[in-house]
């Protein structure tokens, strides 16, 4: 059994696949298909003080090697999550990542205190790619110096807790973002989120997604995001969590190559419900193959001689 | 889980009847997610009703309509195909009355798994279509009345005019079990309000996953926002808000 | 036969199908296999002052529904361009736009004034996604105020050949870059060039693309470029040309109901050959089938009720 | 354009030989593109080396190694696989003396092709590979000498050990025909250059196209940089400037 673990600031994961936010429910789901204590963490859906019932239907579509969705972050809200998923959870003995979202300040303020005091909840996802309702809609992650802010004021309330930043692709240059960050005092970032994307049904000639625009993920936006998660690694010293289109473990070991220091795998949960699962395993077997002791080994070895 | 292909026979022009094998039981109404390319794309797997499950051996029917069941309609016994399920609410008639069940194109594979376990109901079928060629697998019920919209097998015209003629119906002691497409299911849904019957549809849309987490085949009912994955694909009449 | 006449600036074109720069070599490599008088015009590999080689290699490899090239904008420079190529794909009746690009403005102005004077050029495509050597390698199309600039400068130049600016997708928002384009006088926007990317090779931990980033295309990308391209439309009242990830017709038919005029295919010319001429005619037939006289009847026909 | 595969067989373990039909003429040295999927993904064709034509059937040899070879080596006869081509350049040796084949691997494949155009042409083949598993065709060729790196069939080691002992090496009149991995071609090459002889290399390099327009497979030789699909893959001794 080679050494998997890897940390998060003062958190330590058993090995560093991980699931990504929105593509695992609260976890519960998938214990029936799989062992929900074997993987790195998951992350949970995106919560807000208020539960939300989301967008209108139709909310995803198929695309080449992807899919768009725009469920609009519904979620049963911090009160029901605590009451009525976070004891079950517990059960589990999974790593919990409560990642979460506001519409104002305010809002992210209050429920990235209220998740930090949750017993069970082991680390904060903060999803800044939400409009902001107070600057008319502008999202919270679009403007570095708004997120150095915004960073450093769920800080203070997420106590002991890693806080992780979760960055958008949707920006010319993600380098600046996580600098803001870091500078910000978050304790790892984590990218990428959906790209922004567009599908229309030929045959009604009306946008698949009811919203028109919706969040593109799976394989075909895994070289995007590859590209932003090194350039991450390059500007920042914190932990850098890749997300994007993965779907094996040759795609968990490209963004571990590059740098990150843990991965979460999204859409392909829709396809294989216990690939997290899997490829914890597959990357145990390839680091005892490969003979590498410890998977930090591996991390960041990218060659250009 | 890779299910090893026992038939995959092409029933009527452009329809496929597939057998594999698989353990554990299922209940008539639930589906089985089909992954249906051995690479990305089309990368979403596809929700299939459950026609019927025998000896380990577990049936669907499909339309070879597009990207997605592509690569199913090639399929040959002997080869593999990934399955995922059973998912989903299930038919739940009451125990006594005779039930009636309505079924459009494919949306006969739940009725006939219905009917295949609960062979000594009372029950009367209707099986609508386009033409001839879209009215499947009829043989599998004993009272069968069909329907085409062009007029090449049965009456002419949809398949509820046939059903609104039954005793059963007329008399309101039918329970309907119906299974097709949306505009079907609506139609089926207002004239059982206003006639005064009850029963269930199962509907269809849009999956993402199947089974619960990627919230994209929410619909909203009188109990509401639900989804059509876990707490569907079988909805009780007069429960959904009809969208369209 | 429908009427699939569309028009960029003075230029009429015979359909709206049109071959990308860089996937179609100079037009004589298809000719053996399609008739490249059928489709409504060809882009020429992008075009610089001096040949060029090109960047190291490898300079290709696949991801899902996609591929990421860093060729480097090899090319054969406008003087062989001229007297070796041009005679040639005169003979063949093709439509030809000129693609373009400079290190330098003088460049850009320098190569714009000889492409509009050459016989058999019947539009210039200003490729604005490279290196700007005398902003410190800055790209040429990354700063609105800037882009506007060069399109006027190269405007002037250009005569009464219509000037076409390619857009790159790796801004955080593509409305400012289009109205820059119609501000200063180009006569229509191509979209989307490739997106930023990157894969690694895992076995031999190198890149592998030897620049390590690269461009994707392919049908990856498509929902991206669709997103883009409407909002381009959205923006501007001059034609916008759809690019990216078109494979079928369905996805060209996406783009022109988004209110693309026309549709470049890329990548997938690589795949079949002949497929702008196939998409032509699939399109004659569907829009005969559909009782759609001219095909600017489809154009931004998209229905949001 | 679709063709029909007359047949595809596994001729080693790993190792496929597939048959399908093909009109048009190829010369040996050239390779076709093979379409590898039905959707987008794998997306690129793969280049294959032509290992015959005869009577409208054309044969390529393939190893199932990765995404791109997976649905190949599940087609059966009966069934169509995607072909562009002939692209490339020829093997195109002197009309006299000793041709000295040199084949690594799927490399025999062109080799095989040029001896079945020139049956009358004096010739010894050198076909090596890792182990048994990996020699292929070699009851193709009238003079043939094996060597494996296992020493599982033939001489143990490279295949240039044999090489390098044969007459018509020895005496600097051979002319080398070669294809294999690129370390095995580098290696020819040198000891060719060493040893003054001539000959002609089929090289391999990742294509988008096939056909000189992506500018994907440059590769620099003594004549500046060239497309390996179209002034190559074959180039002659001394030419490519190599890179690794
Ligand atoms: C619970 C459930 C059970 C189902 N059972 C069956 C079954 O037993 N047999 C069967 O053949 N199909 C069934 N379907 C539909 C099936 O999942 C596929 O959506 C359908 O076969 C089309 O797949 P495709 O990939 O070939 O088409 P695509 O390439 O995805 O689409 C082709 C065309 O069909 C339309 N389309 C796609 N999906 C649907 C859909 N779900 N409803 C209506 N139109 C759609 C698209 O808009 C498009 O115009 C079921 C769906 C659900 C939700
Ligand atoms: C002119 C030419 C002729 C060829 N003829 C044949 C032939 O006759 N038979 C045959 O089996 N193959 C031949 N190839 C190689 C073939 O095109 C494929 O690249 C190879 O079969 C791997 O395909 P894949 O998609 O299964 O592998 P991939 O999934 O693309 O890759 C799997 C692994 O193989 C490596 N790889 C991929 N392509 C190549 C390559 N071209 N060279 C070396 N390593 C590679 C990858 O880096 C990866 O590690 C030829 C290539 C060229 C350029
Ligand atoms: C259906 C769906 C819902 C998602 N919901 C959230 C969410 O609530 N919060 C969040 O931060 N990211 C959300 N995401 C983004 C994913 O966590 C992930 O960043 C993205 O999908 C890219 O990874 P992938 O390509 O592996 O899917 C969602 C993605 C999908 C597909
Ligand atoms: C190999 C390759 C070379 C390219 N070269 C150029 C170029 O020289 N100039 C340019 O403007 N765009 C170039 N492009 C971009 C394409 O024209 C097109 O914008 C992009 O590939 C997206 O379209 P697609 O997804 O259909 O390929 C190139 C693309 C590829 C794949
Ligand atoms: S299909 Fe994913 S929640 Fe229903
Ligand atoms: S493979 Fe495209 S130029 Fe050679």
């Amino acid at each position: 059994m080679a050494d998997l673990r890897v940390r998060i600031g003062a958190l330590e994961l058993k090995n560093p696949i991980l699931s990504a936010s929105g593509t695992f429910g609260y976890g519960l789901e998938f214990s029936r298909m799989m062992d929900i204590g074997k993987i790195g963490a998951f992350c949970t859906k995106g919560l807000s003080l208020k539960p939300r019932s989301g967008n209108q239907m139709p909310r995803i579509c198929e695309t080449p090697s992807g899919m768009i969705n725009s469920i609009g972050l519904e979620n049963v809200g911090i009160d029901a999550f605590e009451t009525e998923k976070l004891p079950a959870i517990r059960q589990t003995g999974a790593t919990v990542i409560a990642n979460f979202f506001g519409d104002t300040e305010a809002d992210y303020v209050q429920v990235a205190r209220r998740l930090a005091a949750m017993e069970g909840v082991h680390a904060l996802e903060m999803n800044v790619s939400c409009p902001n309702v107070d600057k008319g809609g502008i999202e919270f992650g679009g403007d570095p110096v708004f997120l150095e802010k915004l960073t450093a004021m769920i800080k203070k309330v997420a106590g002991v807790k890693p806080l992780i930043v979760k960055l958008s692709p949707n920006v010319a240059d993600i380098r600046p973002f996580a600098a803001a960050v870091e500078n910000g005092g978050g304790d790892a970032i984590s990218a990428i989120n959906t790209l922004k994307g567009m599908s229309i049904d030929v045959k009604t000639r009306r946008p698949k997604i009811k919203r028109v625009f919706g969040g593109l993920s799976g394989p075909a936006i895994k070289p995007v995001a590859l590209k932003m998660v090194y350039e991450c690694v390059k500007t920042v010293k914190i932990p850098v969590i890749g997300i994007g289109g993965i779907a094996t473990l040759d795609d968990a070991l490209e963004f571990l190559i590059a740098g990150a220091t843990a991965v979460q795998v999204g859409t392909m949960n829709f396809v294989e419900p216990s690939i997290c699962q899997r490829l914890a395993e597959e990357l145990n077997a390839f680091c005892e193959r490969e003979n590498i002791i410890r998977v930090t080994d591996l991390i960041g070895t990218l060659r250009q001689d | 889980m890779k299910s090893k292909i026992a038939s995959n026979r092409e029933v009527k022009r452009g329809y496929f009847r597939m057998e594999f094998e698989f353990s554990g039981d299922a209940e008539p109404g639930q589906f089985v997610m089909l992954k249906v390319a051995e690479h990305n794309d089309p990368l979403l797997r596809r929700p299939m009703s459950i026609a019927g499950i025998e000896n380990g051996v577990m049936s669907v029917i499909f339309k070879a309509v597009g990207r997605g069941t592509a690569l199913p309609a090639e399929k040959r016994s002997g080869d593999y195909i990934d399955v995922i399920g059973p998912f989903g609410s299930i038919f739940s008639p009451p125990q006594t009355g005779t039930v009636l069940l309505v079924g459009g194109g494919i949306g006969v594979a739940p009725l006939l798994f219905w009917t295949r376990r609960n062979p000594s109901r009372m029950a009367a079928a209707f099986i609508g279509g386009a033409s001839e060629n879209d009215i499947l697998c009829s043989d599998g019920f004993s009272e069968v009345h069909i329907a085409t919209e062009n007029g090449s097998l049965g009456r002419k015209g949809l398949v509820t005019a046939p059903l609104v003629d039954h005793p059963a119906y007329r008399d309101k002691t039918g329970y309907l079990l119906a299974c097709g497409p949306t505009g079907m299911l609506k139609a089926i849904d207002q004239l059982a309000a206003k006639d005064g019957l009850r029963g269930e549809l199962s509907l269809e849309e849009r999956m993402g996953c199947g089974f619960g987490v990627c919230l994209g085949c929410v619909c909203d009912t009188t109990g509401g926002r639900k989804r059509m994955c876990v707490e569907g694909p079988v909805f009780k009449t007069g429960e959904v808000l009809w969208r369209i």
